[in-house]
This record gives structure tokens, sequence and C-alpha cells, in this order.
């Protein structure tokens, strides 16, 4: 597949409060680039991401999405991971079965120590989300300009 | 575009709506603003007919039917009295001058000025912001005088900071010749030496006599009381004229929403006679 | 409608020199909202800040968005600032420009963009913020420990010692529980009792604290800070305050062949009995069911032979009801039941026994006055083995899937003991593996292996069949040197597995404090909250939390008392404002949100909701906000959206993306 | 039948219900609609159970627990799934419940049998295992197990989870594979399964159909109709809101859908709605065990559980 | 009178999607709709009723009325564009010409929806005279006459003809651009035809539906009964009965965010939703009764009450057939008939 140069993807990433904000915290303060096509939303957990916000994101022309929480196990709220492992599986899954490439989603444990492992995910995604073009399967038309 | 004739109407449908911009603002009350709202390159947006609303929207935020409080007679701008409630109208209150909203319409029927209510005597009653749609009647019977017979205004509050248009009330109304004003609030209240109690036990207080056409418009309970109290004084439900306008969602009498038995609010309203609706079944 | 003005930080060159700043603030001017916007050096310093201030005053402004460094350096600085410009805390959003752009960003057009969309994001959010109060709830300067064992006793000291009142419950007549029990403790084979003893009457005497024996806790309410807890005394059928512990009664008490609990089961006791000597308080009670006066209504010896009159056989069970403003669990352990592991013929002979029987059987005051003689018939044993692992680290799921890790220890203690007290038993101990991870406890094994001779054979033992002649064949495996054993034992002795008392899960569900599949109480945090439940005031001591030996308990005990502390030592708690709430109108009450709750914050209340002017009953979900920790498990939960984060709404998240996506 | 009506006149006449919820004849023989009764004349009169009465009428106890005194329901077998269901999640009363659970050997789909090409129906009556149907365009004859709802074809079995007394026999229906047609699907590359559920999910005119008639689409709003998540739609103006709604309407019942069925029967457009929601079961059932919806009153259901070693989302790509 | 080979079909679509918009119902999976027509398409014309009625090529489920911007302050509007391009619908039946005229009635009265008007104006009706009723049917009990469809072209379907009988102007042109496909025929077989049409639909089971007692008249007597509150309870409150309906013309306006403005919509609603038309102050019907109520109310008394009796009910028995709980308005009237207690 041609790559279009032009292209210049949107990505949503939830990251958790706790853990993996401060993971791309840590990103940050180390200097360790990845694309500025990702863009982080806080939420307090991991567990607080609704398909919802998912599908929205889609809707709205978002080309990757990815969510980012505590390691299991180690979550802050104790649960709260195994629960969005749980929505973000069955979803993801879901997404496949109704032919969205399932590359398009995305989720990582990273802890607030794993800076370098978040730069290198969000790389990797990105780079990804390069090679699968602009998101056409779940968007809005009206969302296009 | 093809040579037809049905782009004839293009720019009048109802449901188009103009871009009108805000031109000044007036705290009324602590919670009711008056906007006064001009076609952006100035004047009135259209020609209204009084007790006629429009539905004015936020884009992005909500819309919502208004009753226009100006009178027609007003040939420069279009006024409209707004109660902070809600989500749009908080929006709206938050609004400066110079700020643009969507308007469409106007829409609905009138108040009849020009034919039942000529040469009659006419008593108006409203309450809180129930003077918004009478207001524009009341300016508008003040502009043709003559036409009218006698003008007797009774207008009630909570208290005396919620009387929407004081000023205009007091310096406009009450100097004009052969109109009555009747204020009253419901509590008492420091500074206040008028009357203090709920319009419908001053309207039997004012004991005025039943030849008049009665306008009324204000919260459901008040309406209710006013007209046992009419009727007590020998008026009948003919003489009696209100406005219902909350149901209205497209306003052209299409959507469906403002439909009561086989009427429409939009388009059969929101001006009704009392026996009218007295036939409406027991929807509203 | 907000007023939003929004300040974009230079941090000197950090952000300004990757980021056009004055670009930004030239592009969030016209967003939605943004009634001012402006650029600052530092805008986390004073001057910075009182920029801040200044335009909120100037403008009017009712929200900030603040683009500079990460929220987690100076989000509380920007939000105290507004504190003090006069608007609310929670009316501030950070905008990340720093750490998630301007230092990870190379290209200026690019970051300049990322910061703009992520200004944008934030200005989004603020567009739906509403003023949150963190709200304050008073503490009971009391705290409740439930179990007095070990464990209960040291956290209700180290509580009571820094001034605070605390209550014991224990169940058993007597506090001290399991390691009044033991005999010896590793590694330094101290006497258990001698080391106890101490701890049990400071406790009694301390003036702050109360110890309610023979009681269990039958219902909790309320949260962190305002538990309210109903306590059942059951009946001693002694009035505690007249006896004067002489144990005439239980001399006389014709009942003495009623099975001691303490001895577990291996001795008898009377059915009038304090369980222990040193029992405390030194009280006893009347075992209703044992005894001849409450069976058939003849007898009374007891009551005839009391001279202070303690014996009252109409008493009832009293419930004493008391606030705390914390609970500490402290429910410890019990063996588990043998009865899925009959190979070992635990139920077969008298000379198979359990680690803990052997304790009583070591013990001077045990059921052979601390002889060591086979069960069955008196004799000294000469051959004894030890089977380690039964019912622990079980993959079969017949026993516990964890390890009990105590076993090793007190195994090589057992045959260590045995050794030097009687040098002429031969001592073998099959193991899967030997774990003695602690301060001098791997010195300790290998003593008992090189100074004492203690066998210790790598290997699982499959049988053990009584043998006509009383004798128990043995057989196992050495993994070692890869061949069957056949052994011919006097004694066995199975260091079967640990498990949480019981009835920590009817007390879990009433703290609702969350429960492992193992009924161990879960940690707040595995590593970094180790003794605090997750449900806010509840802590955990000892192995109701996960096995522990005797040192890392009383360590335990002392962190959840210290944690306790902390908490009673302060008159107002602040609720963390950003809390879940329930929209009843939307709500149908299936509990799904309480369901994923871990902090249990969520109850159901049936009341009248008028719906648009239906009124109807329903059911509907109530957050504690004392409670709450926000995490918003439950929003996900709700499938009609009734349950939303403050602070973290749905609107304002999915602004944040429509911001983004834009 | 006359059985369940004997029975039914019994316990109105003694007081242990108040009210019937059962079929009433429709004026063909193949449009029974739920309905309440009160009286044994009514019953007599008016109540029907035959091949015809598909409806669940589970999600209707929803109000009639909030009606004085017992409502007697006749549930069949898959009914008491979702009746089950409801009352875990404390949207039905089992106290203000008397349950029959009716003999059930497979419901007939009026749909089945005109999509086979019969045309002009009115009449059809059982005969043994055929159905005569008789028609403005002549008589034919159809095979019963051919003209059954897709359900009744993977049917979870004839056993009633929940009952206060059984009245009537079952018969076996199933004679397919639950999961075939999802693995059927599962099969295909991304560009076949975005094509098939583009194609189908375009015919969906939003008509909430098979929302309101779903046992655990029980909200009292739905956050389609609601502004909580600014998602209120009312029609699908683009094709991701056909999409949008049916995959949320699907997650939202994920661990609490029994698989009854309800929402491919009324589907006006035949959309295979049920695809969705046994594609999350098979889901279920692969990562975190066998679990079936309303089997266990006391279930907590798998989306508020979990395990340590659950499977990672990336599974869905590993799986291929 | 002319007619064209049914296998020269798919080149008189060809002929007329040259120039025009053509609507034809395809079949997808089991159901048929009306789409536009495409050499891929599945044109089916055998089918009797399609599942939505074609009354959306005229009033779609959803369309825009305009988009509005919102920069720096600074609204702008730009309304939708009318239709401007001539269209074809094929093969509407009586029943949904019928339902056309009902929206009409609505739509054309004033003020005119222009939106709708230019729909009017430049859609071309080709209707297709019934060839199997069915039993759901009851279209001659509002005095259509299935055999007769008044549409701008009349299409009969016999054996391997279909025969084609231009009755308007607009017609009458839409066959001038055919002629080249259309042989001229007799009446012969478009007559037995319509025989064969009127004795299956004089033997429909809802053939003698009784409209009697129902009328503008009859407003309070029918609000006010009782019979209501039996009646609407099995309703799921869905609106399948109301989209797939030829004549419910109610609709919800609607807003969706773009971003940096709105795009303003308006789409089918039902009268059966409790989020009916919903705006701030909630639903004026605020129980379920009062809704299922005003659907009927609305077809059999208010319509008729302000259009000269005309219902606005067609009696295509779509709504009979896709019921989920097997209710509909013949039920309805049944039940008044009675008097209730069915």
């Amino acid at each position: 597949m041609p790559i279009n140069k032009e292209f210049k993807p949107k990505i949503v990433a939830f990251c958790c409060n706790w853990c993996s904000y401060a993971g791309a915290d840590l990103a940050g303060s180390s200097r360790l680039a990845y694309p500025a096509d990702v863009k982080i939303i806080k939420v307090p957990c991991s567990c607080r991401v609704n398909p919802m916000f998912i599908l929205r994101a889609f809707e709205k022309g978002a080309d990757g999405v990815i969510m980012c929480g505590c390691h299991p196990g180690d979550c802050h709220y104790s649960t709260g991971n195994y629960y969005a492992r749980r929505r973000m599986t069955l979803l993801f899954s879901m997404l496949d079965y109704m032919g969205v490439e399932n590359g398009r989603t995305r989720v990582e444990w990273v802890s607030a120590a794993e800076g370098v492992k978040f730069s290198t995910t969000m790389n990797e995604f990105v780079e990804k989300i390069y090679s699968l073009g602009e998101n056409v399967r779940l968007g809005d038309l009206r969302c296009k300009k | 575009m093809c040579d037809c004739d049905c782009h004839k109407n293009y720019n009048l449908d109802t449901l188009i709506p103009l871009v009108g911009v805000i031109t000044d603002i007036k705290e009324q009350t602590p919670d009711v603003k008056t906007f006064r709202v001009n076609a952006l390159e100035g004047g009135k947006l259209f020609e209204h007919k009084p007790g006629q609303c429009a539905m004015l929207c936020a884009p992005g935020v909500s819309e919502g039917m208004f009753s226009i409080t100006s009178s027609p007679t007003n040939k420069e701008y279009q006024e409209f009295s707004i109660k902070r409630c809600g989500q749009l109208t908080e929006y709206l209150h938050s609004l400066k001058v110079g700020d643009q909203i969507t308007v469409r319409g106007p829409y609905g029927n009138n108040f009849p000025v020009d034919t039942e209510l000529k040469g009659k005597n006419l008593l108006f009653i409203a309450g809180g912001i129930g003077l918004a749609p009478l207001r524009s009647v009341i300016n508008y019977v003040i502009d043709n005088r003559q036409d009218y017979g006698t003008v007797d205004i009774l207008y009630g509050s909570r208290s005396a900071d919620d009387l929407v248009g004081l000023d205009e009330i007091q310096n406009v109304w009450m100097n004009t010749p052969g109109i009555n004003v009747h204020l009253t609030i419901d509590r008492e209240q420091e500074g206040w030496d008028g009357h203090v109690g709920f319009v419908p036990s001053y309207l039997r207080e004012l004991e005025f006599s039943n030849d008049k056409t009665v306008l009324v418009c204000g919260p459901p309970i008040m309406i209710k009381f006013v007209l046992q109290g009419l009727q007590e004084m020998g008026f009948t439900k003919e003489q009696v004229y209100t406005t219902l306008e909350l149901r209205m969602k497209c306003g052209v009498g299409k959507c469906g929403r403002c439909n009561i038995g086989s009427k429409y609010v939009c388009k059969d309203g929101p001006v009704f006679r009392f026996d009218e609706i007295d036939e409406l079944p027991n929807e509203y | 409608m907000q007023r939003i003005g929004v300040f974009v930080c230079h941090c000197g060159s950090n952000i300004a020199a990757t980021v056009d700043v004055k670009k930004v603030v030239e592009m969030v001017k016209t967003e939605p909202g943004v009634i001012h916007a402006e650029d600052y050096q530092y805008m986390c310093s004073e001057a910075g800040q009182a920029k801040i201030i200044e335009a909120v005053k100037e403008h009017k402004l009712n929200g900030l968005v603040v683009c500079s460094c990460s929220p987690r350096m100076h989000e509380a600085t920007f939000r105290k600032c507004a504190e003090r410009a006069g608007i609310n805390p929670y009316m501030v959003e950070i905008a990340n420009i720093r750490e998630h752009c301007s230092w990870i960003h190379k290209d200026m057009d690019e970051a300049t963009e990322k910061a703009v969309i992520l200004a944008r994001a934030a200005i989004a959010k603020v567009n739906l913020n509403a003023p949150l109060q963190a709200g304050e709830s008073g503490v009971v300067k009391r705290a409740l420990v439930i179990g007095g064992g070990i464990a209960g006793i040291q956290t209700a000291l180290d509580i009571a010692d820094a001034g605070f009142p605390v209550d014991i419950v224990e169940k058993e007549p007597s506090i001290g529980g399991r390691m009044s029990q033991l005999d010896k403790t590793f590694p330094t084979l101290d006497c258990s009792a001698c080391i106890l003893t101490p701890k049990m009457v400071e406790a009694a005497a301390h003036p702050n604290i109360t110890i309610h024996t023979y009681s269990e806790v039958e219902n909790v309410s309320g949260f962190v800070g305002n538990f309210t807890v109903e306590i059942r005394k059951k009946a001693r059928s002694i009035d505690m305050d007249k006896c004067t512990g002489c144990g005439l009664c239980q001399e006389k008490c014709p009942m003495k062949k009623t099975p001691s609990e303490f001895n577990r089961g291996l001795g008898n006791r009377s059915a009038i009995y304090t369980p222990f000597a040193q029992a405390i308080p030194n009280v006893p009670v009347i075992d209703r069911n044992a005894c001849l006066k409450f069976k058939t209504g003849k007898c009374g010896i007891c009551s005839t032979v009391c001279a202070a009159g303690a014996i009252d056989y109409t008493q009832v069970d009293t419930m004493v009801t008391e606030k705390y403003g914390a609970i500490v669990v402290a429910t410890g352990f019990d063996m588990i039941k043998l009865d899925k592991y009959d190979e070992y013929a635990y139920s077969q002979s008298k000379d198979v026994i359990t680690s803990l029987e052997l304790e009583r059987v070591m013990n001077a005051a045990g059921p052979t006055k601390g002889h060591l003689e086979r069960l069955s018939d008196g004799k000294a044993p000469k051959e004894i083995v030890f089977i380690q692992c039964v019912g622990s680290r079980c993959a079969d799921g017949r026993g516990k899937g964890y390890c009990s890790k105590i076993c090793c220890m007190y195994t090589a203690k057992h045959a260590m003991l045995i050794r030097d007290k009687y040098p002429d038993v031969n001592v073998t101990v099959f193991y899967i593996d030997v774990r003695t991870p602690g301060k001098n406890f791997d010195e300790f094994y290998r003593r008992a292996v090189e100074n004492y001779g203690v066998n210790y054979v790598k290997g699982q033992v499959g049988k053990v069949i009584p043998q006509p002649d009383g004798k128990l064949l043995v057989q196992g495996v050495d993994l070692i040197d890869n061949k069957q054993i056949l052994k011919e034992a006097d004694m066995v002795v199975l260091a079967a597995a640990i498990e949480p008392n019981p009835d920590v899960r009817k007390i879990a569900t009433m703290l609702t404090a969350s429960i492992d599949n193992d009924n161990f109480l879960t940690e707040a945090h595995a590593k970094l909250r180790p003794v605090e439940s997750p449900t806010a005031g509840i802590f955990l001591s000892g192995v109701c939390q996960g096995p522990k030996d005797i040192p890392e308990t009383v360590a335990q005990a002392g962190a959840a008392a210290v944690k306790a502390i902390g908490l009673l030592a302060k008159d107002k708690l602040m609720t963390n404002p950003c809390t879940a709430k329930s929209d009843e109108l939307l709500c149908n009450g299936c509990s799904k949100c309480a369901n994923v709750c871990p902090y249990g914050a969520i109850s159901y209340e049936v009341k009248e909701i008028n719906d648009h002017g239906i009124r109807e009953t329903r059911r509907v979900a109530q957050v504690n906000n004392a409670l709450c920790q926000g995490c918003g498990a439950c929003t996900v939960a709700c499938p009609s959206g009734a349950m939303d984060l403050q602070g973290f709404s749905n609107r304002q998240i999915i602004a944040e993306v429509d911001a983004i996506c834009r | 039948m006359q059985k369940i009506v004997e029975r039914a006149k019994e316990l109105l006449a003694d007081g242990t219900v108040n009210r019937v919820l059962g079929w009433k004849k429709g004026d063909m023989c193949f449009n029974p609609e739920p309905a309440f009764f009160e009286t044994a004349e009514d019953l007599d009169e008016n109540f029907v159970y035959g091949g015809f009465c598909g409806a669940n009428l589970s999600k209707y106890m929803i109000d009639a627990s909030k009606l004085e005194g017992k409502t007697l329901v006749l549930l069949k077998p898959c009914d008491t799934y979702s009746f089950n269901q409801l009352i875990n999640e404390h949207r039905v009363d089992r106290e203000k419940a008397y349950i029959i659970g009716v003999g059930c050997k497979g419901k007939l789909n009026i749909e089945t049998i005109k999509q086979s090409g019969v045309k002009g129906i009115l009449n059809i009556t059982e005969n043994g295992d055929m159905l005569n149907i008789e028609t403005l365009y002549g008589n034919t004859e159809m095979k019963y197990s051919d003209a059954l709802l897709e359900r009744c074809h993977v049917c979870k079995g004839k056993e009633h989870k929940i009952y206060d007394e059984l009245i009537g026999e079952s018969q076996d229906t199933s004679d397919r594979e639950r999961f075939a047609e999802v693995e059927k699907i599962e099969k295909m590359s991304p560009e076949e399964k975005f094509a098939f559920f583009q194609k189908e999910l375009s015919k969906c005119i939003r008509c909430n159909a098979c929302r309101n008639v779903c046992p655990a689409c029980s909200c009292r709003k739905c956050v389609f109709d609601s502004t909580k998540f600014d998602s209120s739609q009312k029609a699908n103006t683009d094709s991701f809101e056909e999409k949008m709604f049916h995959i949320i309407r699907a997650f939202h019942v994920a661990g609490r859908c029994t698989d009854c069925g309800e929402c491919s029967r009324v589907c006006p457009q035949g959309i295979p709605l049920h695809l969705f929601n046994r594609k999350f079961i098979k889901d279920i059932n692969e990562f975190y065990g066998e679990y079936q919806a309303g089997a266990d009153v006391d279930a907590k259901g798998p989306l508020t559980e979990y395990t340590f070693g659950d499977c990672e989302p990336s599974i869905v790509k590993e799986r291929g | 009178m002319k007619k064209i080979a049914k296998s020269n079909l798919s080149a008189l679509f060809a002929k007329i999607n040259e120039t025009k918009d053509l609507y034809v119902p395809v079949k997808n999976g089991e159901q048929v709709n009306f789409a536009a027509y495409s050499e891929e398409a599945e044109v089916d014309l055998t089918a009797l009723k399609t599942v939505k009625s074609p009354k959306d090529a005229f009033f779609p489920q959803s369309e825009n009325l305009y988009t509005c911007f919102n920069e720096q302050g600074k609204i702008s509007i730009t309304p939708e564009e009318l239709q401007d391009k001539d269209f074809v619908v094929f093969g509407m039946k009586a029943c949904d010409i019928k339902g056309i005229e009902v929206l009409d009635k609505v739509f054309l009265s004033e003020p005119v929806d222009s939106f709708y008007a230019a729909r009017r104006q430049h859609g071309i009706i080709v209707g297709l005279a019934c060839d199997k009723p069915e039993e759901s049917c009851f279209c001659t009990v509002f005095g259509i006459n299935p055999a007769e469809p008044t549409a701008d072209v009349a299409v009969y379907d016999d054996e391997d003809f279909l025969y084609w009988n231009a009755l308007t102007e607009k017609g009458n042109a839409l066959t001038e651009t055919l002629c080249d496909l259309l042989e001229d025929a007799d009446n012969t077989a478009v007559e037995n035809k319509k025989k064969e049409i009127t004795a299956i639909a004089e033997k429909l089971p809802y053939a003698n539906l009784s409209l009697e007692g129902w009328n503008g008249d009859a407003l309070t007597e029918k609000f006010d009964s009782p019979i209501w509150e039996e009646l609407y309870k099995p309703c799921l409150a869905c609106g399948t009965c109301t989209f797939s309906c030829p004549t419910c013309q109610c609709y919800d306006i609607k807003d969706y965010n773009t971003g940096n403005g709105i795009k303003r919509y308006r789409c089918w609603d039902s009268c059966m939703y409790s989020d009916f038309t919903m705006m701030a102050h909630g639903n004026n019907r605020t129980s379920q009764m009062q809704r299922f109520r005003q659907r009927f109310m609305h077809k059999l008394v208010y319509f008729p009450a302000n259009n000269d009796g005309m219902y606005s009910c067609v009696g295509c028995g779509r709504c009979v057939d896709k019921c989920p709980q097997n209710l509909n308005i013949v039920k309805v009237i049944k039940a008044f008939e009675k008097g209730g207690k069915a």
C-alpha cells in the first residue's frame, strides 16, 4: 500500500494518571522522542475509559486509539486495569470482527518508570497507523472537512 | 440549478434561520435579561405580530422558542426577555453585545389585535416572565391607542426585584393616558409600598367590570386561579386569551411535537381563547 | 458558560525553544469560552501566579487553562493560585506542553501545532468543569481490632500507646490466638508463652484497651472515620466482675470429657473452662453444649462451689454498639482440614498428626505433659517422618495454591527440638523445596541438618499406610537419588497448609473490604500500601492478609497501627472531590457499579424519585464520597450513563477527544 | 394450553395472583400479542399459547413488578434466563412473580414462512411435524422445523432455570452449532467482514425495536436517548452511527445478554443482530471461561469480574 | 398504453438513469427496500411491500437543512441545496402513492416545506399495480384501488411484459424519453390484470374492516376511551410502525456538532418514543399510553379533522406485518368496534 506523504494521522492516547501518564512524563523528561501525532488524554485509571470514548475518537476522525494503564496487579485502584483489560479485549475483538483493522487499537501497560517503553510503544503505534493509512471504516464523513 | 420556480421560497423556508446580532442587553431582574436583536446589516430580522415567537439558537448549544416581547410597532429591532433556567438560557445570559445567535421565525398566530380585540376594553394579567408575550401587545396597543378602549394591566411577581421591565412600566405605561397599571408582589418587602399578594387574589380585590377582553400569561397555577376568579367575576371563557408556547419544535406545525388533539400549537396557537383550549383533549 | 483564561508558560526555554508560545496564545484566543490569553516566562513563579490572579480579577475569569509542564509538577500550585484568585481550584486544567510536547519534539511548527491542540483539549474540558468542593468528615478517635492474636494485640498496644482508645474483639474466651498454642518459636527457640504472656497482660492492663473476648462483630456500617459496629458478647454464664479466677469450678465440674479446642482436641477440658492457664481474662466460660446444667437442668455444682457467686446461668448474649474511626482486621489463620489428603492416613491413625498438634504434644501444658509419645499407645517413637507442603503449593486444586511460608521453618524447629531432646529418635523430612528467607533462618535450617542430623529427603510422600503392628509405612520418592522410599515410622507429622480464618469472609463482607480467592484480604497496593485495605479506614494486620511468621506479623501489626494512628490523629478527613456521582433519574439500580467498586463506596437506596412529574419508588445507587477514590470503574460498568465521575465526566472526556480529533 | 388456562384461573380465583401475563389471540393465527389477563372469562376467551407465541415476556415484568400483588407470568425455557438476569439486576421482583414454566417445542417465525415464498397467508394449522398453510393463492405446507426462529435452532436447552411450577412438554429443537455463523464471519478477510456488516447494518432504520424488546436493555433511559454522552441519535445520518449504535448496544449487554434472540426476531429489516451478541458470548467463553448469563441468578457477570491471568487485548491480533 | 418485455427492463432502467436519478426496489438479503439504481443492484419488482415505505424519496429519513459555521464568534449559515435534478421512483404501490398525498397535505400546506416541495416537483412516480395483495393489506378500506396506482405512470406486471400507462404530463414526458424502448400495446392484458387484482382484493381478510365512528368529530369520545389503557400495554415503544409507515411525517430537528459548527438535520421521529422531539422541558406526552394513543388518534381522528375527512392511514399493512409484538392499527380499530376487551 502506498503511504500517503500528506497523511498526518490523529492518534488519541488515553493514559492513566498514576502509571502511564507518569511514564509519558518520564519519556518527556528523558527527551525520548515520539511523533507529535500522539495526543494524550489523562484519565484517573484505565478503567475510566469507556468504549464510547474510543468509538467517539474514531467517529471524529482519529486514525488510531491507544490506551495505557498500570501493569496488571499494579493498579493504583487495585483492580481498575483488570476491568479495563476485559472491556478492551472484547471491544477490540468486536471491531476486528466487524472488519476494522485491529492495528488501529492497542492497549499497553506502561509503568511510571517505563519512559523508554512509552516512547517505543508510541513510535511503533504511529508507524503502524502510517502503514494502515487513513481511517475510513469507522469515521463519520461529516467530520471530514 | 434548474429554471423551475421551486427556489422562489428558498430563503424564506422557515426552517432556515437568520443570523442575528445582539445589540443591547438589559438586566431586568436577577434572572431575566432582555436581549435586543438586529439583523447583521442592521434593522429588524423580520416583521412579526404581537404574540408570535421565534426560535433562538446558539449553534452547538441548543435551541429554544421565545416569545417576541417587543412590539411590531418598533421599527428598529426585536427584543426577547429571557429567564435563566437551563442550559440554553444560561448560555444566552453569558452573551455580550456584539455576539451572534441564529433566529428563525416568526412562528405561530398572534393576539387578534386587529380583529377581536379592536375597540375592546382590555385587561392584561401577567405573572413573572409571563409579561414577555403581553408586553408586545401592550406596546402595540399604546402605539395604536385610539383603536382600543380602556386598558388595565395587572402584573405580579415574587418580589419587586423580579418585576420585569419595571422601568418601562413606571416611565411609559403608567404615564400613558387611559392605562391603569396594578402591580403586586407575593411577599412584603422593604421599600415596596404597593400591593402585596398573589395575582389571583389581587384580581378579585380590584373588582373589574366584566366588559373587558382579558389576555393572561404566567405560570400555569396562576392562570388556573385567575381564570377561576374571572369566571366568578362574570367573565366568560370567550373573553379570555392566553398563550401556550413551550411545546414547539419546528415552529411550522409539521414535526408533530406541538400536536394537541387536532390542533397544532405552532400553527393554531400559541394564542388560544380559553373556550378553544377547553375543546382540546387533556394532554397539555 | 465559562470565562476562561489561558496562560502559556515559556518555562524559560524549556517550552519556548520548541513551541511558538506567542502563536499558541493567538490561536487559543478564538476558542469558545476563552476571554483572555497571555504568556509568561515562568508561570509557576510568584510573578507568574500574580499575573494569573490579576487576569482573573480583571476579566472576571472563572476557569483557567495553564499550558505548562506536567500537572504532576504544578497542578497543585495552580490550583492553590486559583483559590487565591477566588475561583474554585477544580476549575483549573493543565495542558502539558513540556513533557508531552516541547521536550519530545524538535520541529517548531509541529510542536506548536500540537501545543495548540493540547490547549484546545484543556479548554474544551474546562468549558464543562464544575466547581468541586472537597468534602469533610469527622473522625471518631477510637479504633477497633478484630482478632486478639499476637497481630491484634500488638496493633492494639501500639495504637493505645499513641493515646487512642482501642477495642479488641476476640471470639474465643481468651486472647492469645495461635501463638499461645505454640511451644517454642523459631529461629531463637524462645518459649512462646514466655514472650506472649507479658504482651497479653500488658494489653489487659492498658488503660486505653478494652478487650471483648467471647465476642463477635455482628454488623458494620459507616465509612472511614465513622464506622458503627455492633458487637455480640456471647453469654459467658460467668459474671466477669465477680469471678476471682480461682479455678475451683473447673476442678469440680463433672463434665471433664469435653475435647479441648486449645489442645486441638488431643486433650480434654471441663464444661466450665478457661482455654489455658495464662488465659486473659482469667475468667472461665461455660460451654453450654457440654454443661450438664444446661443439658439436663441438674447439676449446678460450679455455682455451689463458687465462693464469689460469679456463676450466672441466666446470662444472655448482649449487643454492644460502638463507633470507631479505624478498623484493623487481625483475624489470623487456621490449619486447613485434611479430609482431602487421606492418603496420609490422618483420619485413620492417631499417630499421624499435624504440626500444630505436635506443638501441643511437645508443650509441658499439653496433653502429654510435654513427653514425646505416640498418641495411640503412649510409646516413645523411634522413627518420625515429617511431610512438608500438605495442601500448600498445590496445583491440583485440592489444597492451596500458595506457599504457607512458615512450615519449612517450624518443621526444622520441630526436628531440631526432637533430635535435641531425644537423640535416639530418627527424624526424616520429606520436602519439595526448603524455603528459608529471613534473618538467621537459613542458618537455623542448616543447623538442623548439619548439627542435629535431621534427614532431609527431597521428594514427596505418596501414601502413608497404617500397619497392623501400629507402625506407619511411608511410601515416598527421593528425587535426588531418583528412587522409591519405603519407610516404617512411628509417627508422621503433617505440615498442613494454613488458611485465613474461615470467618474472615463474613467480616470482609461487612467491612466491604476486598478479599481474594483464597480468602486473604486484599491490600490496597501490593507494594506501596501493604497494610491497608482498598476500603478506606480498614487496615490489615497479620496472616489475614497473607502467610506470615511471628516477626513479620508483629512488624505488620505495628505498621497497621501506625496507619490507623495516622488516621485517628486527624480531626477532619478531606475527601477527594473527584468522586463518582449517580444521576438518580437515570439509575437502573442494577448493581453493576457496586460490583466493580474496589472500595465498597456504592450502596443502594430504595427511595421515591420524581422523574419529570412521575413519582416512583426506585432502587438507586448512592456513592459515599468519603470512600470513593475516583477511579471511574463504575462509570463504564453503568450502561445508562447514570454514573459519572466528577472532574473526569463523560462529557468532559468526550470534549477532549473531540478537540483533539477536530 | 387448556391446562395453563385452568391453572391460571385457579391461581386468580384463590388470590395467589392478581393478573396473568401471557399471550392473547390475534386476529390471525400467527399474530398473538403479549397481554395481561385479569379475569377467568378473559382467559377463556382470549388466551392462547402456541407456535407463534415467541415473545419473551420477562421484560414486561419490570413494570408488572410495580403493580399491586403477584403477576402470573408464563415463561418459556429460554425466557427464564432473561428473568434470572433481570432479578440479578434488581429490575424485577421475584416476590411479585408467580412463574409457570411452559413447555416449548420451538417457536415459529412468520417471516421465515413468508420468505420461503408463501404469500397471502390466511391460516396455519399444525399437523404433526408439518404446518398446513392456507393462503389467498391456494394451500401449501411446510415442515414445522423449517419455520422455526433462528434462536430455536441453537436452543440452549429446554430446562427452566426458574419457576414455581411447570406445565407442558418441551421438545429439543437445537440442530445447529450455536457459534457456526460467528465462526464463519471470523474466518473472513477484514474486507469481507466489513462488507458483510456494512451491508447488513445499512438496512438499519433505527426503529429501536431491538433495543426496546431486549430484556437486557432495560435502562430507564438509553444512552442513545440521553444527553449524557452527547450521543443521542435518532437516525443513522452517517454509516458510522449504524455501527456505533449496534457496537455499543452489544457492549452494554455483553455478559448480560442471555442470547434470547428477540433482537433478531423483531428486526423489521431482518438484520442478524444476534451475531453481535453471540460474538461477545463466544469471546467471553473463550477468554474467561464458559458463561451463560441468567443461568445463575447470583452470578456477577464476566465484565464485573477478573482474574490476574486474563488474556491481554493483543490476543485479538494474535488470534489473527 | 405501452409495454416492454421484462427481459429488457435493465435497459429501461439504464436509460432512465442516464438523465435522472432512479429509485427502484432493491433486494438486500431477504429484505426489499427502495434504493438508488445501479447495475449491481438486485432489482426486485415482485416484492409486494418494501420494508420501509418509499416516502423517503420525498421525505428522507434524515436530511441536512443547513450548515452553520461559527468562526471566531462569527456565524455563517449555508442552507442545503434543494433537489434540482429530476428523479424517478419506480414501482411504488397504490397505497404508498396515497401516502405521498397524505404527506403533501402536511408539507405543501402553508408554510410550504421547500425541501419537500422541491422533491415533489422533481420526482416522477412510476406506480406498479399490486400483483399479489397479501393478507395484511387493507388499502381498499381507505378507498384505494390497488389496481389503479394514481401515479405519473401506472405500470402493470403481466407475465413477460410490463405494461406502461402514462397518466400525467410528467408521465408523458418520461414516456417520451423512453420511446425507443417502449412499444405500443392494447389494454386487454391490463384490464384482465386489474380484474384479477380486484378479485383478490375483495377476498382479503381485512377487506371488510369498518371505519365507522373514526372521524374528526370523534375526538373526545375516542380520546377518553378506557380501551387505550388495555391496548397500549404490549407496545414496546419502538419505532417500527412509524418508520415503515408511508404516512408518518413527524420529524425531529437535531444538530450534529462538527467541531467548529453544526450541521442541522431533520430526521424521522416516532411519537411512540419517550424522547420524541426531545427538548429541555421534556416530552409533551409523558406516558406510553398517551404516546400510543397519539399515533392512532392522529391517523384516524386528528388528521381527518384537519383534512376533510382524509385518514392518514393507507392500509399498506406494513405495521401489521412488522410490529414486533403484533400490535397494529387494525387491532386498534377492531378493539373499538367491539368496545374493548377484544
